[in-house]
C-alpha cells in the first residue's frame, strides 16, 4: 500500500528556474477531477507494475518500456482531452492508452502477442494502437510519430475541426531531425499539434545535457512554437496546466510545445538496470521516495481532507482487480491465427498479380 | 480519344481524383504557386485552391510523415517528391510507418497516400541526381509500385493509385513528360493495378520491362524483326503487384527473355522477374534469362559517359540476340 | 585459439585496429558511457578516451554525416548505428554521399567509412525493429556489404573492413553476440573481403546464404545427411564483393542450389545470387534454384508468428529436398 | 563596363532591424585588399557570364546554377580564409570553388564534362570538388553537405588543429532536419564550423517567410549557436563581418550561424526564369540596378579615389582573358575515357569477387 509522505512538489532539476514555467492553479481542481486522476495513476502502476512481472516469466516479449513513476504525465495531459481529440505516443505508451481509453484487456492482450490484443498480437508493447478512441499508436523508431502527429494535425486542419493532436516524445528525440521539420511546418500552417516532451532526462543512458547545449525549453525556438515547462510529478499541476495548453489550442492558438518534466523509476526497458553508471541509486531512491507522482497526490489529498487511507486502499484494490482480469483475459486468449500475418499488410486483396513473394502457401 | 502528353495525363488524373474525392490533397516542394518543378500540377493551385495544393518546405521526411499521419484520419494525400533522388531521405517514414502500419496496428490504420515523381536518370544530372529509385520500394511488402511508361498509362495508373487503399509508390520519368499518347477520355478510364501490358507482340524473345525503358525495348524490338527476330515487349506496369501470370505467359510462349530496367542490377527488378522465370518456369527456358541494366556505377555526368551507361538499344539487342542464340 | 563470443571478437577487433590506427574511431549511441546497446564497445572508453569513443545524440543522419565529412578530411570513422533498423534515417548520407563521392570527385575523395550494428530480427522487437537491411546497402554501387555468422569471421572480416579504404557495411546479428567459437590471435588475423567459406562440404546440393543463417543452414545439413543428401554451405561472408566464384565452383559441382537469407524476397540477395547462376551457370543447373527467404511481411511481434515468419530448417530442408527431387 | 551608381548599402529586407546585425568595419580595409576583393568579383561575374552562354549553345548539360548578384559571398566569406581551412557548398558553388583556389580552367572544363575538369568529367556544375585547396565539393541534395561539414569540423577538433570549417547552403536547407542535427551536435562539441547562409530569400520559387515563421536568424536558436546577420551584397562589410567570425571561430569560439543576406539576380537554374510568378520582373531589376555587389564596390573606391575607370577597364579586361583561356582549355580538352567510370567508384580494385554487375566488359 502507498506510505503516506511529505509532499515534494518542486523537481529538482538544473537550470528550470530560467524556464518558462507555468503557474498552477491547482487550486481549482474538484474532488472528482482529483479523484479520477488518482484512480487513472493507480490504473497505470498496477498494470505496468503486472507487465513487468508478466515480462519476467516470458508472458511479454521483445522490449518492454514501462512508465512506473511516469503515470502523471499520462493522466495529467490526456484526462483533458476528449474522445476524438488524438494522442499519439511513442514505444513507451501502455499508460497512454489507458488513459485514452483502450481497455485495459485488449492492452495486455496485446503485450501477451493474443489476437485479442489491440493489433491482434502483431504489434507487441511498443505499438498498441486504438484508433477508434483517438490513440494513434506507439512507434517505435525515435522521432517518426512525430511527422506523423503533423498530418493529424492537418487532417483537422483540413477539415475544419476543434480537436487537438497531443504527441508524446521523448526528450531525446529532440535532436532527431523530424522533430524540427515537424514543428516547422506546424508553426508555419498554425496546426492543433501539442508536442509534449515526456521529459525524464534521458534517452536511455544519456543524459540530455550531454547531448544538448540548450535547455529543453529552448528546442522549439528556431521554430516559433510557444514552450512551457511543467511539472510532470504532480499531477494536479500536470493537469491543470497542460489542459490550459489544450483550450488555447483547440481555440487555435496553433502548436505548442510542453517540456512534462518526469522521472523514471525503472530502466529504460526491462533489460535496461534501474540505475548504474548513468545514474546512482541514491538518486533514484530519492526520487523514488520524494517524487512518487501518486504519493505526492495522496499527500495532497490526505492533507485537504479528500481522501482517506481505506479509499485509498479501496481504489487501488480496484485497479489491481481490473488489472488481473485484464492479465487473466490475456492469458486466456487464443493466439492469432498465420493466416492474421497477410491480411492487413495491404487493406484488401489486390485482384490481379503478385503481392507476396515469399512462395509460402497457407 | 486525344493526344496529349504524358505530363497532361498525371494532370488530369489529379485534377479529376480531386474534384472526385474531397479527401485527395496534393502537396510537396514547389507544387502549388510554381505549378511543381516539372509543370505536372499545372492549374491545380487556381482550381483547387491552397488547401488542398500545398507548397511545403524542403523537408522531405517531414512532409511524407504528414501524409502518413493525414493519411490515418482519412485523408487521400499526393505527395510529390520533386525526384525521387530526394525521397531517400524519407524513405523511413516510407518503410517503418506507411509500409508497416496496417500491420502493425492489426488492421486499424490504412495508408491510402500516393508518393509521386520523377525517378531515373534525365540528361547530365549527374549521380546525385540520376537514380533510379524502384528498389528500394520493392522490397518492402506493405507497398506497391507502378511506373507508367505511356501517357495513357500515366493517366491510368495514377487515377488507380489514387484510389488505392494502400501506399502506391509512382514512378515517373522526366523524359517521358513531354511525350504525347492518346489518352482515353471519361472519369472512370482506370488501369488497374498488377496487370502487365503486352506492348508488342512477338513470339521469339520476350523484353520484359517497365516505364520508360519500354520505348527503349520497342526500338530495340524494330530492329530485331529487320533482322527476323520477333520480340515480345512485356510492359510491366506494375511492379508490386507483379503480374506473374502474363511473365510466365509470354516466356512459355517464346522460352526466353530479357529483363531491362533502368537502374542498378544487384538487386533490381529484373533480379526477381529472373528468380521468378527459375522458380517457376524453368523447365520452359531455352536459354538463361539475361538483363540489360545501367552501368554498375554512379551515372556520370559527362555525356558521352551517361549515354554508354544508360541501357541502350545495342545492349538490348544484343541480348536478345544472345538468348535467341542468332 | 581462444574460444571468445562474437561481441568480444568484435570488441577485439575494434580495440586492434584503433590501437593500431589513431584516426580510427567509434561514434555511435551509447557507444560510450554505457558500453554499446549490446556491449559490443565495453571498456573502449575507458581505454581510448572520449575523443575516440564517441557518445552522439540520437541523430542517425547527422552522425552518418559526420562519418563522411570526418573521412573526407583522413579519419576512419567506425559508425555503430545501434540497429540498422534506424539506418534508414541514414540511408541518404550512405548513398549519395558514401557510396557516390569517390566518383563525383573524380577519385579526389575516400570514404574509408564503417557502418556497423546488428541486422535482421532478434526475439519479438516487432516490424520497425526486427527488418534485415541487406538489401538497401547492396543496391548501390561505392559500398561494401560483409555478414559476419562466426566470432572469426566477424573479427577478421571487422578489422579488413576498418582497413579498407571503401565504405563497408558490417552487418552483425543480435542473435549472435553470445556465440562462443575459436578465434585465431595475432594483429594480423585479417578475412579479406570477397571471400566466401565453404563452411560444409556436401556435394549433393549448395546451400548459399549469409550471417547468422548460416546456422540455419548447418543444421539442416545436418537433417539432410540423414537422409543421404549432403550439402555444401557456403557462407558468401561478403555479399560484395561477391564470391561469384566459389559460387560458381560449387554450384558447378552440385548442380543445384538454394539460396538462404533472413530478409524479404523480392529483391534480396537471393534473387542476385540467382541471376548470377543464370547467367553464368545455367547449364549447369539440374533443377531451378530456390529461396528460403522471411514471410513476406512486416515482422510479427507474435511469438510464434515470428518463428514461422523466418526462414527455418523445415522450410530449408523441403527446398533442398525440393531440387534434389527427392 | 561597369556603371558608376549611388552606393546602395542597405538591403532592404522585411524584419532586419530585429536582426542581430554586426556593425561594419569597412573602413579598416586597405586598398590592396579592396582590389583583390574586387579582381575576384570581376573573375566570378565573367566566369558565371561564360558558364551561361556554353549552357546556352549546349557546351555544359545538366542543371547549372550561377551566383550573379551573389559575389560578394563568396569574395567575403573565404577571402579571409586560409588555405588549410575548409570550404564545403552546395550545386551553387562555382564561384566558391574559384574563391578557394580552385583553378578556374578545371572548374570550367568539369562544366564542359572534360577529362582535366575537377572530377575528369563525371562530376558536372554541381559537384566542383578541389580538395587540394580545401574546397571539399559541391553538393547536390538540399541539405546534405550540412552533416558532412560536421564531419570535416569533427576532424579539424580531433587532430586539434586550428583550422575552420565553412558550410555554404541556401536559405531553404534550414528546414531539412540535417541542419538541426548538425548544429545541435557542432554546439555540443564546440566544433569549428560556420554555417553561413546565402540567404537569397528563395529556395527555387518559394520566399522564405512561405516556409519559416521566424527569421532567419533565429534559425540556430534551437541548439545556442550565435546567429549574426551580414550583409552579402557589400562585399567590404561581408568581408570585415565574415572576416572576424572566422578568427573568433578559429580562437575557439565554436559553430557559428552566418545570414548572409544576399539577392539572385538570375534564375534558381538555367531552366529557372529570372522572374515570373514568385518575383517581379521590377524587383529584379531594381535589384540589378541598386545592388549589385560589383557596382557597390567600385562606387565606394571611385568616390576614395582607390579606383579610376580605367583601371578597372583593366582588372575587368583581365577576368575576361582569365575566362576566356578557361573556356578554350576546356573546350580543346578531351573526354573521359570510359575505364575511368569505374575507376573511382572503389578506391582500389579488389582482389576478390565481383564488385561490379552490369556484366559489361570495358
Ligand atoms: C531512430 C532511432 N534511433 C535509436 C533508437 C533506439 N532507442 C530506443 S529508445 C531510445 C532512447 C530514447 O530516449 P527518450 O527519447 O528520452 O525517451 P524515453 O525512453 O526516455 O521515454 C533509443 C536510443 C530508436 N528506437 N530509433
Ligand atoms: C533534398 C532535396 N530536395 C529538393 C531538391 C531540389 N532543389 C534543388 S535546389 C532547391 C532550392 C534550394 O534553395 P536554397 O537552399 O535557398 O538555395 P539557392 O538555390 O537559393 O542557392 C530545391 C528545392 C534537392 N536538390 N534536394
Ligand atoms: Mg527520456
Ligand atoms: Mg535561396
Amino acid at each position: 500500500m502507498l506510505q503516506r509522505s511529505s509532499v515534494e512538489q518542486e523537481l529538482e532539476r538544473e537550470g528550470s528556474v530560467n524556464k518558462p514555467t507555468m503557474t498552477t492553479k491547482t487550486s481549482a481542481l474538484s474532488k472528482e477531477e482529483l479523484i479520477e486522476l488518482l484512480k487513472q495513476m493507480l490504473l497505470y502502476r498496477r498494470f505496468e507494475e503486472k507487465a513487468g512481472e508478466s515480462y519476467a516469466i516470458g508472458k511479454i516479449g521483445g522490449f518492454c518500456h514501462l512508465h512506473i513513476g511516469q503515470e502523471a504525465v499520462a493522466a495529467g495531459c490526456i484526462t483533458p482531452l476528449k474522445k476524438d481529440d488524438y494522442v499519439i505516443g511513442t514505444y513507451r505508451e501502455h499508460t497512454q492508452a489507458l488513459a485514452k481509453g483502450v481497455p485495459p484487456e485488449a492492452v495486455m492482450a496485446e503485450l501477451y502477442g493474443k489476437a485479442a490484443g489491440t493489433s491482434g498480437g502483431l504489434g507487441g508493447s511498443m505499438h498498441i494502437f486504438g484508433t477508434d478512441v483517438g490513440f494513434m499508436g506507439g512507434h517505435g523508431i525515435v522521432g517518426g510519430q512525430l511527422a506523423v502527429a503533423l498530418g493529424i494535425a492537418w487532417g483537422i486542419h483540413y477539415r475544419g475541426g476543434d480537436q487537438v493532436c497531443v504527441c508524446f516524445l521523448g526528450d531525446a528525440a529532440v535532436n532527431q531531425g523530424a522533430f524540427h521539420e515537424s514543428l516547422n511546418m506546424a508553426a508555419i500552417w498554425n496546426l492543433p499539434v501539442i508536442y509534449a516532451v515526456e521529459n525524464n532526462d534521458f534517452g536511455m543512458g544519456t543524459k540530455f545535457s550531454r547531448v544538448s547545449k540548450t535547455a529543453m525549453s529552448q528546442k522549439s525556438a528556431s521554430h516559433g512554437v510557444p514552450a512551457r515547462v511543467i511539472d510532470g510529478q504532480n499531477v494536479m499541476s500536470t493537469y491543470a496546466d497542460f489542459g490550459e495548453v489544450v483550450e488555447e489550442v483547440r481555440k487555435g492558438a496553433g502548436p505548442q510545445f510542453v517540456d512534462v518534466q518526469c522521472y523514471r523509476f525503472k530502466g529504460h526497458s526491462m533489460s535496461d538496470p534501474v540505475s548504474g553508471t548513468y545514474r546512482s541509486k541514491k538518486e533514484v531512491e530519492d526520487k523514488t521516495e520524494n517524487a512518487d507522482p501518486i504519493k505526492i497526490l495522496c499527500d495532497h489529498m490526505f492533507d485537504s481532507g479528500l481522501l482517506s487511507p481505506e479509499e485509498l486502499q479501496e481504489m487501488d484494490g480496484e485497479a489491481r482487480e481490473v488489472v488481473k482480469r485484464a492479465a487473466e483475459f490475456a492469458e486466456a486468449a487464443p493466439e492469432p491465427d498465420i493466416k492474421s500475418l497477410y491480411e492487413n499488410v495491404y487493406s484488401e486483396a489486390n485482384p490481379n498479380g503478385r503481392l507476396f513473394f515469399d512462395g509460402r502457401v497457407i | 480519344m486525344a493526344e496529349i502528353t504524358y505530363r497532361d495525363a498525371l494532370n488530369q488524373a489529379l485534377a479529376e481524383e480531386m474534384d472526385r474525392d474531397e479527401s485527395v490533397f496534393l502537396l510537396g516542394e514547389e507544387v502549388a504557386e510554381y505549378d511543381g518543378a516539372y509543370k505536372v500540377s499545372r492549374g491545380l493551385l487556381e482550381r483547387f485552391g491552397e488547401r488542398r495544393v500545398v507548397d511545403t518546405p524542403i523537408s522531405e521526411l517531414g512532409f511524407t510523415g504528414l501524409a502518413v499521419g493525414a493519411a490515418m484520419v482519412g485523408l487521400r494525400p499526393v505527395v510529390e517528391f520533386m525526384t525521387f533522388n530526394f525521397s531517400l531521405l524519407a524513405l523511413d517514414q516510407v518503410i517503418n510507418n506507411a509500409a508497416k502500419m496496417g500491420s502493425m496496428s492489426g488492421g486499424q490504420v490504412t495508408s491510402p497516400i500516393v508518393l509521386r515523381g520523377p525517378s531515373g536518370a534525365a540528361f547530365q544530372l549527374g549521380s546525385q541526381h540520376s537514380q533510379s529509385c524502384e528498389a528500394w520500394y520493392l522490397h518492402t511488402p506493405g507497398l506497391k509500385v507502378v511506373a507508367p511508361g505511356t501517357p495513357a498509362d500515366a493517366k491510368g495508373l495514377l487515377k488507380t493509385a489514387i484510389r488505392d487503399n494502400d501506399p502506391v509508390v509512382v514512378m515517373e520519368s522526366e523524359l517521358l513528360y513531354n511525350l504525347k499518347g492518346e489518352v482515353p477520355e471519361g472519369e472512370e478510364f482506370l488501369i488497374p493495378l498488377g496487370v502487365a501490358d503486352l506492348k508488342r507482340e512477338g513470339g521469339d524473345v520476350s523484353i520484359i520491362t517497365h516505364g520508360q525503358m519500354i520505348h527503349v525495348a520497342l526500338r530495340a524490338a524494330e530492329q530485331l524483326a529487320k533482322k527476323g527476330v520477333e520480340a515480345d515487349v512485356l510492359d510491366l506496369r506494375s511492379l508490386r503487384p507483379l503480374d506473374v501470370e502474363s511473365i510466365l505467359e509470354s516466356v512459355g510462349k517464346t522460352n526466353r527473355a530479357v529483363c531491362l530496367e533502368e537502374g542498378w542490377s544487384y538487386g533490381g527488378v529484373g533480379s526477381q522477374v529472373v528468380s521468378v522465370l527459375m522458380e517457376e518456369a524453368f523447365d520452359d527456358l531455352d536459354a538463361p534469362v539475361l538483363r540489360v541494366t545501367q552501368a554498375d556505377v554512379p551515372m556520370p555526368y559527362n555525356k558521352k559517359l551517361e549515354a554508354w551507361s544508360k541501357p541502350s538499344v545495342s545492349r538490348l539487342v544484343e541480348a536478345c540476340e544472345k538468348v535467341c542464340y542468332v
